[in-house]
């Protein structure tokens, strides 16, 4: 993997609420707390490569994925198109990048605009930016319903007459449309149904072999993320904890936090298992524990851990670990 | 074959619903009227020639010295007071009208640039907002028309700048909202441009609490110049709405004269109920918890 | 005597388009202190099962007909004044989203007093005293501060410990949770589970544990009840009916659970989707959806006992064999 | 405080930049070596920021000049208009708020029968209905045509504990009882409309259907869950709605005669009196503030998620 990852972080780091500005403040404005949602992180995706991001509410997953998706500036660092800065492009190629980078959302119902039809919402885009003449939009729009797995016949409805699992389908057709190479999925199964869920996972694993689609899967779902992802990166409280190929992180995880995240899923083989080994709350991002963001609740947490971040490096080939333990040997 | 738009369906819960239909009716009938009124009505009630004082303060269903029926009596100075309705209704109804659609145009601006702008500007507008509001509409036209002195386009103008603000708030509020909705995450990821974004994604899904807002403010800017002309600072006498047509009667009721008082209030009565029934009704059925 | 015994319960809703049979002919029991997990998928009527088992269905829904016994007592039929106080006494509940469901302009103290003082005549002290007692057995650490505090104070978990808290302050018969590990997070949610299994079995509570989540009843319930489009269309115990499940909607929900598959490989899907309870095909309500529906299938098949202690509504059983792995 | 600064500029610029006191003070006959006096005496020769800052410092003195017509010191005059305003606005606001919530409550529980209906049909009406003809019809029917109540003036004040009202006789309350009503009806109406879609709200909550699952009665439901849930929210708006009942004295004071600043403010526009207009802004403007005060703290006591978070 010696070529140029599709998109490269390094140092991002993204904080919200910064500080007021002296005149706002005299217009009467609250000052908003300031939150590390992401920092330093370091991830890059290779193109064809699925990467699953893992990380319970609030640790920052879905920042990071919008920052990879172009859709937010990073407050520091460098996020890398293909190799080149992307915040030093110059307008077109800005453009190029955005498109090149789609989303795919998590609540079916509030990422589709209510009040366009099927058919505005898939073909806007490539209109817009001159992908497709305006005498091929329809069987351009057809071809994309039709590889997102929908009724062609359909187009002239609404959102709000599709089922969820439909209207993820549409997301898909819309995100599709502008000839993405990379996708970042933000839940975008959490909300369906058991059995709809399934069928749009199959769907995403037909995609990725027919168009060769580089895939940022963001999930909470431990048994999902396990099943798509070639590498799987671990994320808690806006740091990246452990990052390694899928095979090895739920075989051999190394950080406490993931074998801790490992244990607690529920899982269909597990009969009358015995619940509850992690123990204390997630801590609030407005408020983080020093050193290790773990440590409050890590079994093996000693001094150091409470005093000193822990860097992400490389503790066996093609794996990546954040923390102290690795150390002692 | 094209499938009921969200606009469609919620006309079609409207028209499901009794009482906002019956009140749509009403509305409509009155708004007839004040169109064809002049044509429809018996004389022309600021023709001083044709008015007789000898016909003053008739009661409903009296007839005039050369045989006119005056349906509804005649005020102090003899004019035919259905007439007089019809010519007020017309005024009142345009008045509240203009005044609301100017207001709803500056405001909704105001609060689309509040709203997509942020920072500074937002900042700004928004204390103007807040200072405009937490003043009692009716304290802001008294003082302005006090300065300006009475006259049509000055109490156009009261009720503009009384309004404004609240749809400003209202709008930037649901820019707000919405902007933080995938759809619209979607659309700048997909690089559209952004007056694209705001005037074809944002804004039309911001129209239906707009529309509810401005349904009821043309009954509230009616009501309100009506309480001016009432007060005796709203518009002149020589163009009177309903609001002073209830004014000159006022006096006259200790003597008994009842309907010259009564009945504009009685039209000026239907006129806001119908607007706000029609209001009400559009604020359940545009209502986007409910809608599915 | 099973705590809780259903008999072909129905329950309608009346819409503008017609009647919504969400629950329709429900049989199930759950004995005492075991754990049932009702599994369905969204619009599978598991939710309003165990809203019509304490009264709670209001209009336009209603319970048209069948039988609940609580330990031998019909419910149905029962004055309101009579149901409430079962409530919260003998039946308690646990709702999905731990962030709606306590009052936020409330005490928390408020919130438990009021349920001890509904049911019982004890001093305010006395109340508080059981309240404080409650919140140290979820879990919660230092109750005698958390005590005075508003909801909001706390975390979506903790929010959910004093759900079970409330739930078990008069040691009630039966405990039905209604997805109260949903909006968890994996820990959390685990630390849950945890609290609920071992207050459940030291005090031999019966448990209805309504979920879409097959994983979580494996690890937690004795028996499983699968819905689809308001019937049971299996139940057994855990091992049987995961293992070997008869019906194809079970094992098509079964294969769509991604750790049973291999990774990268395409999962055993169900084709389509689940029919609106408007517009539900007759007979077996799963036939457009099942690989061996047949003729017979337009006709409603009955509830059926393959083997000991298994339910079964289904003309073309699949054949005891465990799903592709 | 900002907000009274604020209100001080404008009301000051827009009142003394448009219009000529002078030309209406002066009788036409005045020659212009008259009316150039005048001019000085009142201290509008100067330029507007001059007269801004004289003024200001002299508000801050507690003198915002004297009336033209009654040759007073204004503020005293609006001030000893207050009182009248005040009681007038308190009853309605308390008439409204009781009869609003009960009435909104009512109308919640029993959303889907024909008591539910009436009571939010009614509501649209008393929204509708003009305060100044709501007025002429009171006068007319209980104060002329019925003859029981008394339809012009104050009547008969009392002191008690310092406090000089109408409340405290049977006169005075008479008195109070048309134009209170006449002042609280649309706000009746608003709370009514506000209470019964909070109430409703409330109501299909989680939390009020977990209240339900504890075996809590209805009485407890609604008295303590619903009620507080409702009464937050309505506190802001009650606060603001108080304000505007004391603007909207003005059509009521002027209905019924009643002595109360209201009256004196549509006295003084028509002559133009601008110290007492502005001196009226200031007091309405300081009124605000009060309210605005008053119920940020209220809100405070009343919500648990404001303020308490670090």
């Amino acid at each position: 993997m010696s070529d140029t990852p599709i998109i490269e972080l390094e140092k991002v780091s993204k904080r919200f609420g910064q500080p007021n500005g002296a005149l706002s403040r005299l217009l009467g404005a609250k000052p908003a707390p300031v939150v590390q949602a992401v920092s330093d992180v370091d991830l890059s995706i290779h193109t064809g490569e699925v990467v699953g991001l893992v990380g319970e509410s609030g640790c920052g997953k879905s920042t990071l994925g919008r920052l990879v998706a172009g859709i937010m500036p990073a407050s520091s660092g460098q996020v890398r198109w293909h190799g080149q800065n992307r915040s030093g492009l110059s307008a077109a190629d800005e453009k190029s990048a955005k498109l090149g980078v789609q989303m795919i959302f998590q609540d079916p119902q509030s990422s589709l605009n209510p009040r366009l039809r099927v058919a505005e919402i898939v073909g806007e885009a490539p209109r817009v930016h001159g992908l497709i003449g305006p005498e091929g939009e329809d069987s351009y729009v057809d071809a994309q319903m039709r590889q997102a797995g929908l009724d062609p016949s359909l187009k002239r409805r609404y959102p709000h007459q599709f089922s969820g699992g439909q209207r993820q389908r549409i997301g898909i057709a819309r995100a599709l449309a502008v000839q993405p190479a990379m996708l970042v999925c933000d839940e975008s199964v959490a909300a369906l149904d058991v059995s709809i869920q399934a069928q749009i996972i199959n769907l995403f694993l037909d995609l990725r072999t027919d168009l060769n689609l580089t895939c940022l899967f963001i999930s909470h779902d431990l048994g999902v993320v396990e099943h798509v992802s070639d590498r799987v990166a671990i994320m808690y409280l806006g740091r990246i904890v452990e990052e390694a190929s899928a095979e090895i992180v739920f075989s051999r995880p190394n950080h406490p936090y993931t074998q801790a995240l490992l244990a607690e899923v529920p899982r269909l083989e597990t009969r009358k298992s015995r619940f509850g080994a992690i123990k204390g709350e997630l801590p609030s991002p407005l408020n983080p524990p020093t050193g290790c963001h773990f440590h409050p609740r890590c079994p093996h947490s000693f001094s150091r851990c409470s005093q000193e971040v822990p860097v992400l490096r490389e503790i066996a080939s093609g794996q990546r670990s954040a923390c102290h333990l690795n150390d002692q040997a | 074959m094209n499938e009921p738009s969200p606009t469609r369906l919620a006309l079609s819960a409207f028209a499901r619903s009794g009482t906002g239909m019956s009140g749509a009716a009403v509305l409509a009938a009155l708004i007839v009227l004040a169109t064809i009124g002049h044509g429809i009505a018996p004389q022309n009630p600021y023709d001083l020639k044709s008015l007789d004082i000898m016909d003053a303060q008739l009661p409903p269903g009296s007839a005039s010295m050369d045989g006119m029926r005056f349906l509804l009596g005649t005020d102090t100075l003899g004019r035919d007071l259905f007439s007089a309705i019809l010519y007020g209704l017309r005024t009142s109804l345009l008045v509240g009208v203009t005044s609301t659609v100017a207001a709803l145009i500056i405001g909704t601006t105001l609060g689309l640039i509040a709203g997509w702008a942020g920072g500074f500007v937002e900042g700004l507008i928004m204390r103007i907002v807040d200072l405009q509001l937490s003043l009692p509409a009716i304290l802001v036209a008294l003082v302005l028309i006090s300065l300006t002195g009475p006259g049509a386009a000055n109490v156009i103008v009261a009720l503009i700048l009384v309004q404004w603000a609240v749809y400003a708030r209202t709008v930037r509020s649901v820019v707000l909202v919405e902007r933080q909705r995938d759809y619209v995450v979607a659309a700048t990821g997909l690089a559209l441009p952004r007056a694209r974004v705001l005037f074809r994604h944002v804004l039309p899904n911001c129209l239906a609490p707009l529309i509810v807002l401005a349904t009821v403010a043309i009954a509230g800017a009616i009501t309100l110049e009506a309480t001016l002309s009432f007060l005796g600072i709203g518009l002149p006498v020589t163009q009177p709405s309903l609001g002073l047509l209830i004014a000159n009667g006022f006096a006259y009721l200790m003597s008994g004269a009842y309907w010259i008082s009564i009945f504009p209030g009685v039209v000026l009565f239907a006129v806001v109920m119908s607007i706000n029934l029609v209001g009400d009704t559009l604020r359940d059925v545009l209502n986007p918890r409910l809608q599915r | 005597m099973p705590t809780l015994e259903l008999r072909d319960l129905h329950t309608d809703f009346d819409t503008r388009a017609g009647v919504l049979r969400a629950v329709d002919g429900v049989t199930l029991s759950v004995g005492r202190g075991e754990v049932l997990g009702l599994v369905g998928e969204s619009g599978s009527g598991k939710s309003v099962t165990g809203f019509s088992i304490i009264g709670l269905i209001d209009p336009p829904g209603r319970l048209s007909s069948g039988s609940i016994r609580f330990q031998g007592r019909e419910l149905v039929g029962l004055t309101e004044r009579e149901l409430r106080k079962l409530r919260g006494r003998h039946i308690a509940i646990i709702f999905q989203d731990p962030m709606m469901t306590l009052n936020p302009v409330l005490r928390i103290d408020t919130q438990m007093m009021e349920a001890i003082q509904a049911h019982e005549r004890v001093s305010t002290a006395e109340a508080r005293r059981r309240a404080r007692d409650a919140l140290g057995q979820v879990g919660i650490p230092s109750p005698d501060e958390r005590l005075s505090a508003y909801p909001h104070q706390f975390s979506g978990g903790m929010r959910q410990r004093v759900a079970i808290a409330i739930a078990l302050l008069h040691n009630p018969a039966l405990i039905i949770a209604d997805e109260p590990t949903t909006a968890l997070d994996v820990t959390i949610q685990a630390q849950i589970l945890a609290v609920v299994q071992k207050l459940a079995s030291e005090r031999g509570t019966s448990l209805l544990w309504i979920t879409h989540d097959l994983s979580v009843v494996a690890g937690l319930a004795d028996r499983i009840a699968v819905m689809y489009a308001g019937r049971i269309v299996e139940s057994g115990s855990v091992d049987a009916v995961l293992d070997t499940p008869m019906h194809h909607y079970t094992r098509g929900l079964i294969g769509s659970v991604p750790s049973r598959n291999q990774r990268g490989h395409k999962l055993l899907q169900i084709p389509g989707m689940t029919p609106s309870p408007l517009n539900r095909p007759a007979g077996c309500a799963f036939r457009t959806r099942c690989p061996a529906a047949d003729a017979v299938c337009e006709t409603e098949p009955e509830l059926t006992n393959p083997a000991p202690g298994r339910e079964l509504r289904c003309f073309h059983p699949a054949s005891n064999t465990a799903v592709a792995a | 405080m900002l907000l009274l600064l604020a209100m001080s500029l404008i009301v000051f610029v827009s009142i003394y930049a448009i219009g000529d006191p002078v030309e209406i003070l002066v009788s036409p006959q005045a020659t212009i070596k008259e009316i150039e006096q005048t001019r000085v005496a009142l201290g509008l020769d100067q330029p507007l920021w001059r007269q801004y800052l004289l003024f200001l410092g002299h508000a801050l003195q507690g003198d915002l000049g004297r009336s033209f017509i009654f040759h007073q010191p204004a503020l005293s005059l609006v001030f000893s208009r207050f009182g009248a305003t005040l009681e007038l606005a308190l009853s309605a606001l308390l008439l409204s708020t009781m009869l609003g919530i009960s009435m909104g409550l009512v109308a919640a529980l029993r959303a889907g029968d024909w008591i539910g209906r009436t009571i939010m049909a009614a509501s649209i009406a008393g929204l509708s209905l003009p305060t100044f003809w709501v007025g002429t019809l009171l006068v007319m029917f209980f104060g002329i045509w019925l003859g029981w109540l008394p339809a012009i003036g104050r009547g008969e004040v009392a002191t008690f504990l310092g406090v000089t009202s109408s409340l405290f006789t049977r006169d005075g309350l008479a008195h109070v009882i048309l134009p209170a009503s006449t002042l609280a009806l649309g706000n009746t109406a608003l709370i009514i409309r506000l209470t019964r879609s909070g109430a409703v709200e409330a109501l299909q909550s989680d939390y009020v259907r977990f209240a339900r699952a504890k075996g809590l009665s209805p009485t407890r439901i609604v008295g303590v869950h619903v009620l507080k849930s409702v009464l937050i929210p309505l506190t802001t708006i009650v606060g603001l709605e108080f304000g505007g009942l004391v603007a909207f004295s003005v059509v009521t004071e002027t209905i019924y005669a009643w002595p109360g600043m209201g009256k004196l403010i549509v006295d003084s526009i028509g002559v133009l009196d601008r110290p007492v207009i502005v001196a009226y802004l200031m007091m309405v403007a300081l009124l605000f503030v009060v309210i605005n005060l008053v119920v940020d703290l209220l809100y405070r006591a009343l919500d648990p998620r404001v303020g308490l978070r670090p």
